[in-house]
């Protein structure tokens, strides 16, 4: 399956909540049994991400950068998009 | 005797539904809101209501109102909570309406709220500063029997080290749970009709078959009472009849002098403490003697503030022997707790500079 | 003979239960008879956070401040803050510490005595890890008597909810392996 | 005192109720207060509270009624009522505790303090004597003041755009669910001061069958503070304030409310 | 006209505020010249009273005492009784 | 950060907007407060307010954005935000002026304040986030807890009985007329996250375009004050708080509004 | 120089707006609302803003607010609602915000709530206590002047007889409004999106790029500013080189103090008065000069409430004279005024007793 | 030569104008270019209580309490208060008094200087009874000096609003007749 998008994590920054993982439509986030430096359980990226940027809408912790493949690469800066409802 | 562990704000909730503390509100403040818990806990015991306020305004009046009933009631908060209720603090004084208002306080900065208010009018509040959970405990008593005694309001100064700590204490006795004495005064809506119906207004105007003495009169007799209640004046002084350095401190403060004063005296030092329990009253006329003596050569005054206390020190002195602030504002890096001024290490060294300074 | 050093403070991190054990022996000593002082303090929300908390023990009532300023004995459950805790400690402490958590034997000097108890293997064997702190108090109640196996046994209970027996007993058993593992340990000064 | 043939007569209205320990005040004349103090008093005999009633007392040119009326009373600080008579209530919960409070008393100063009370559903009862003005203080803009009316603030009447809109405070509690009644009257006319009676009749009866928080407003003229003839106040209030705050009860008492718990 | 009604006034705490006369639905109040004692303009009493009560519902200075004549000497007293809308 | 191959990729979204100094902040696991943080800088930015705006903030979690947000802050004394937002957008009236609440701060010890600048029409956006608990001083019960809804004070959810009802402030505030906007959003998920992006961009856009007082409030999610593991907390929120306070325009904008003066 | 009459309300106002005062905001309250009701009519004229609040918390609030921006801004009441604002003062004093805030007073209780505050934290307010319509106007513009040369809340301490009464004032010059200075740190939202955007919070812990003090440091700023402070103390001694005794007294009493004062002198007493023009600060130094002097045998203070300013008299005179109080709870019988001891024969016959008392 | 009696007390009941006349008088005196103070108590809500005001006039700035507790004159528009007003006056004080209002003559007793003046029937001829005081002002300004005609008539225009130009012209009227009535009235101590 070709990726339609992907994520960069700052995990460093992860607070182990699990809000990321249900509104992932596609289902490539996952809690993990994995711990940062400050002791929370990380989430890990699977396969399937279409760059829908749900996860960096509700993440406390800023932890999500998130790529599309399927546009050129023009570069958005500043604020972060709108999420077509 | 049986020993009980208990935290200081469980000690001082116990203490109070003990001596027939039927009212609490409140509105939650750190480090306050572990006593408004503790209440929550203790006050079912006995029937007793519990209200966590909407505000600390709503929390003091509705303290005030079971207060008019009769029933001993309190309220609290902390020193910044507590600045909200100045106005319901003078009119309970006023109104002279028995009020105890706990002051779980981030430090000592509060001294003059509790000792000369900013509300309005001629009034004072009696204040108790305890050092320790066990006399937090034995002063939460005093406060409503004095609250009831004087009709006025009472302040328990304490603040997070008396709250969060555990010590024990003598489990009470069964029977421990005391009525609050009965009020002639107290509304309970049964003089309505008789012609000669109560009521409790700040100005005492009275009624038209009744009149009252009105402001001035009333105002004047509030003032006088306050005056006799200076006999209140409580304080604990320690190894001050040798010492040529008497050091004056209160609350928690004071159990941090008194160890480095008792390792000091070890040392040979002939040096005291002064507490007073009573900040208001203050127990100027202990001090004054203690100061008087032929040994006192200073005093010296640690108190964690910018130097509120020392007026009182220093109105006490009255210029016999040389007074010195020591203290300083000290916090933490919260905001919320004392700081280094608490610190032995320092307290030791500042006491000995002013000495040494003080002896040359 | 019993060590007499008692105003003991604990040194951990969050998560590791340092109230629970502040406070088992606490009310131990206060079962046994004992006035008792206890004062914590917490390193704010962050997991793995300085924890502490200090325990005095009595006779008389205590006269002493509620941060005490110095203590003579240390119970050691994680060594991340010991440089807080090591200053406050007089010359000759008692230490009781997880063998693995004290890797520097020189710190502090004699006259100290230290102690070291396996805990973490204790509290492993007993299938929770959790326990670790509570072997150290076993070790430390078996070294000063300043409470008897009974009186911890009912503090813990009291502290430990009902519904969790099998934490419990657990519990229980970490507290008396602890004690044995330094029943003959000889008293006095030095490591 | 007028003189008339009084033979054969019926006396069907005496000059005050017998709980007023006087009839001189020192209102102003054409105030609408007395009226309000009148029924209150009166549905105090009538529901056999006399004796086991406590009022609230607010800071306003009502406060007086503390002075003539024969009823225990704990004057409060300005706006606390509602707080106080939390107090009073809890420690004393078969009594029927109310405040009496103006307008300026309840909705500038005291918001926050009737609107808690109300969210919690305290059993007590508000009574708001609402003038539009601070009649104490000599006539200012209320945050009740309507739009248009006049004030010494603005004698040529508030204007929304520089001083906003009033603050309708039955409303907003009568859609509160702990609340158990909420109406307001007004004493313009004899009809209006029977309705109130009424009013305060149920709002009393609601808080002493225990079904929540109640609420009565009541409608008075402030000629002094309107700076209207003291014979056009009640016309001015009917011009004025009536069109905004209707006569009427916002919240009826439920048939069922005795019988249902009030918790969800 | 044979009186239903009549009413007796105590004149000297009236304010003059008028808010009587309105209220008398036969026009049997009148404001005066006559002053009482604390200068106040007072009502007069007109013929064709009919012992409505609504002086007295109205009056905020407790003036009005209120009799009938149409109905047998029972005495109320106390609370006022209500106006029949 | 986890290593990913980005080649021939698009950024659709940046960690954090430029505007916050830091993405480092000491609230909770599972907090929903930044969010709401994110999604006001985001609108400063998109609606060119980065230097003529200025954030009046009360107290609680949430006050941590005067810390990181390179925006200018007045942080006030718990409650009082309206009033001292009121000060500020009188003297600078053309500067986007918007408060930073929370429940306990607005509803609880502020309510008179954000009740009266509302019915004065004043031109300002208050911003309430409501999680139902005063977070800061450890999950209590505050005057806009939901029904049922676990707090501090009582593990076993809210009861009317003992506790009384919830206040709804922006249904209060949108029944009053001079408020330009009201609306409730969210953050527990995408969409509830686009919409409250929306509301803020329409509240401010009210605040400049002078149509009167503004308000949005964010349900925020407290797992730690409501005792629930931090994953379940947007769902805990859906179920327990959406029902009493559901998402949505309580007051939209009237397309008339730029036009019309609003006074009566 | 043209002279204009004024009430005191309106000629405290006109000086604050020619001052460049642009804010008032303020709750009804006798007998504050005359002073409401003047700056009502002034502000206009320079386009300045007048809210009435619709309680004193938000009004102190709304002008704190405004003072952040730089502006000159002002609030007020009288004692009992300014209890109300004690939490607001000491926030603007934490937080180094420039605040008038007028108390026209009911009497002279307030004593202690304008110099001892009922807030929270180390803090003072410079207060100005002036003792005649003429000397409010001056005192009006000084306060700004201070509140802004010391980033501080100043009160300003009147009366219903100095709001009442109409003096003769100079007019002041078409050119009187002055702008206020420049303040570098106030907000106007100008340094959002730099990197270095402006934060204003009584605990000054900044922001991640531009990390602040903290609280302790912070407070013990403030608290050493407010030390520095002392230096703006004021005062007004009349005849006290020779005086035998010195009476004092502060704000309108010391207008009725001189008075008898003066006949006494002219009857051969060798008598003087002492008013201290600012009450916070003290102007103990000044004070404690002359009553160190040979002549001073005695000092008297003469003020209406039970005995509030008189702690700072003994805390400048350290015991070196005798301190005696000959005033007391003096109210009308409406509770809004000052009562009896405003009367000069009262006061005459107080003064000649008590030195008769001290010269025995 | 004018009489140099001048800190003046204005005494009458609610509804006379004494505040209107202190005010007139207080402004002519300013318009003369002097310092003065002006302070006034009313008596409550109701009509017909007592009313009082005092006029101060200095070459130099007044520096009196606000109540002045002596004066060296007094008007009277109505004796109901005149208990309050005398104690409060000088051994020789100066009396312009309406002379209805003026009942007993020995009181006070010499060296008073008490001047009648037939306000009220004054006012009557004018059609104007509320200006009877105002008549009373003008014989005060007359006797003393304390201001000129324009400044009097400056002042009262000031007070007057110009839309009641009917009233305006009453007062004036009234003023100036006050002044004739008192005109050749020799000055010194005695009535
Ligand atoms: C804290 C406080 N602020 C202000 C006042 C002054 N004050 C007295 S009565 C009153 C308001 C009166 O208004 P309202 O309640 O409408 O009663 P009314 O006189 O109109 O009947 C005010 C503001 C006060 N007593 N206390
Ligand atoms: C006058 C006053 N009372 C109480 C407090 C204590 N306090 C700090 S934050 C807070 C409430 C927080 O609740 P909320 O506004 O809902 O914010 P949250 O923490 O839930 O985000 C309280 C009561 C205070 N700072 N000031
Ligand atoms: S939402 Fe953010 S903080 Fe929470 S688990 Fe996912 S990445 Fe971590
Ligand atoms: S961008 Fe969308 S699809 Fe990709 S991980 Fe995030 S939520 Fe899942
Ligand atoms: S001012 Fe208004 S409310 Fe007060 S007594 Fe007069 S008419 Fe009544
Ligand atoms: S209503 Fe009463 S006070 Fe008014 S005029 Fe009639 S009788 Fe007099
Ligand atoms: S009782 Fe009725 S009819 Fe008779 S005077 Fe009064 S209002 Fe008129
Ligand atoms: S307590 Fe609640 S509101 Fe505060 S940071 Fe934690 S989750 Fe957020
Ligand atoms: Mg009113
Ligand atoms: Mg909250």
């Amino acid at each position: 399956m070709t990726a339609r998008g992907t994520v960069v994590m700052a995990l460093d920054r992860c607070k182990g909540c699990g809000l990321c993982v249900p509104v992932c439509r596609p289902g490539a986030l996952e809690m993990t049994d994995e711990r940062n430096a400050k002791g929370y359980v990380l989430p890990q990226l699977l396969d399937g991400c279409t760059g829908c940027r749900a996860c960096a809408e509700v993440c406390p912790d800023f932890v999500f950068e998130v790529y599309r493949f399927d546009i050129g690469p023009a570069e958005l800066t500043g604020s972060m998009m709108e999420v077509v409802e | 005797m049986t020993l009980v562990l208990r935290e200081g704000y469980d000690a001082i909730a116990a203490a109070a539904v003990d001596c027939g503390c039927r009212f609490f509100s409140g509105y939650p403040m750190l480090p306050f809101t572990g006593l408004l818990d503790s209440f929550a806990r203790e006050l079912p015991r006995t029937g007793g209501v519990l209200i966590q306020a909407d505000t600390e305004i709503e929390g003091a009046n509705m303290a005030l109102g079971a207060a008019a009933t009769g029933a001993r009631a309190a309220t609290g908060s902390t020193g910044q909570g507590i600045a909200l209720m100045q106005e319901t603090i003078a009119e309970a004084a006023l109104n002279e309406l028995p009020l105890v208002v706990f002051n779980v306080a981030r430090g000592q900065q509060d001294y003059f709220q509790a000792t000369r208010g900013g509300g309005w009018g001629d009034y004072r509040t009696i204040t108790l500063a305890p050092a320790s959970v066990v006399e937090a405990a034995e002063l939460t008593t005093l406060a409503f029997e004095l609250a009831d005694e004087w009709m006025t309001p009472v302040i328990l100064y304490a603040d997070h080290m008396i709250g969060f700590t555990q010590m024990t204490i003598e489990q009470r006795p069964a029977d421990a749970v005391k009525p609050a004495p009965e009020k002639p005064w107290k509304l309970d809506g049964r003089s309505g009709g008789t012609g000669r119906s109560k009521v409790i207004w700040t100005w005492r105007q009275g009624k038209h078959n009744t009149p009252g003495p009105g402001p001035n009169l009333h105002w004047q007799n509030v003032a006088e009472k306050y005056e006799l209640a200076q006999r209140e004046a409580r304080h604990v002084a320690r190894d001050v009849d040798d010492a040529e350095v008497v050091v004056v401190s209160f609350g928690t403060t004071a159990a941090f002098v008194d160890y480095v004063v008792d390792e000091l005296r070890a040392d040979g030092h002939r040096i005291g403490t002064f507490r007073p329990v009573t900040l208001w009253p203050f127990p100027s006329d202990a001090l004054g003697e203690i100061v008087l003596g032929d040994a006192c050569k200073v005093v010296l005054v640690h108190e964690l503030n910018a130097g509120q206390m020392i007026d009182d020190v220093r109105l006490a002195v009255e210029g016999a022997k040389p007074v010195h602030a020591i203290g300083g504002v000290s916090q933490d890096e919260s905001g919320m707790r004392q700081g280094d001024l608490l610190q032995i290490d320092i307290i030791r060294t500042r006491l000995l500079d002013a000495m040494t300074g003080s002896t040359r | 003979m019993t060590d007499d050093r008692r105003d003991v403070i604990f040194t951990g991190i969050g998560g590791q239960g340092v109230q629970l054990c502040s406070k088992v022996l606490a009310n131990a000593a206060v079962a046994a008879g004992h006035h008792v002082m206890l004062s914590s303090y917490f390193g704010g929300e962050m997991r793995g956070g300085r924890t502490e908390a200090t325990v005095i023990t009595r006779d008389q009532p205590v006269d002493l401040p509620p941060i005490v300023p110095r203590l003579d004995a240390l119970i050691v459950l994680h060594p991340a803050f010991l440089d807080d805790a090591l200053p406050r400690l007089v010359a000759a402490p008692l230490i009781v510490a997880d063998t693995w958590a004290w890797t520097d034997p020189s710190n502090p000097p004699p006259p100290a005595r230290v102690v070291p108890v396996p805990a973490r293997e204790i509290a492993a064997d007993l299938g929770m890890p959790v326990a670790a702190g509570l072997a150290l108090v076993g070790a430390f109640v078996a070294l000063t008597g300043v409470a008897d196996d009974a009186a911890l046994a009912t503090a813990t209970r009291q502290l430990v909810p009902p519904h969790r027996a099998a934490a419990l007993e657990a519990n229980l058993a970490a507290l008396t392996a602890g004690a044995d593992a330094v029943r003959g340990t000889p008293v006095g000064i030095g490591s | 005192m007028t003189d008339v043939d009084l033979t054969g007569a019926r006396r069907v209205a005496t000059f005050a109720p017998d709980l007023l320990q006087s009839t001189e005040h020192h209102l102003c004349p054409g105030c609408g207060h007395p009226v309000a103090w009148r029924l209150l008093v009166e549905v105090l005999a009538e529901l056999e509270l006399v004796d086991r009633s406590i009022g609230v007392v607010g800071h306003g040119c009502y406060t007086q009624i503390i002075t003539i009326a024969d009823v225990e009373f704990l004057q409060c600080l300005h706006g606390r009522a509602p707080a106080v008579a939390t107090g009073v209530k809890r420690m004393l919960p078969e009594h029927a505790i109310y405040t009496i409070q103006g307008d300026g008393d309840m909705v500038s100063e005291g918001l926050a303090e009737v609107l808690h009370a109300a969210a919690r559903g305290e059993s007590i009862t508000c009574l708001m004597l609402n003038n539009g003005v601070f009649g104490d203080t000599g006539g200012q803009m209320t945050a009740a003041t309507t739009v248009g009316q006049r004030t010494k603030t603005d004698l040529g009447g508030r204007t929304a755009a520089e001083h906003g809109h009033p603050i309708d405070v039955p409303e907003i509690v009568a859609s509160f669910p702990g609340v158990a009644y909420v109406a307001r009257g007004a004493v313009d006319k004899p009809n209006a001061v029977a309705r109130t009676r009424r009013y305060l009749r149920e709002a009393f009866a609601s808080q002493l069958a225990g079904e929540g928080f109640s609420l009565v407003e009541v409608l008075t003229m402030c000629p002094t503070g309107w700076a209207v003839p003291t014979d056009q106040g009640a016309q001015y209030q009917r011009d004025q304030m009536n069109p905004t705050f209707p006569i009427g009860e916002l919240r009826p008492r439920r048939p069922s409310a005795v019988a249902a718990p009030q918790d969800a």
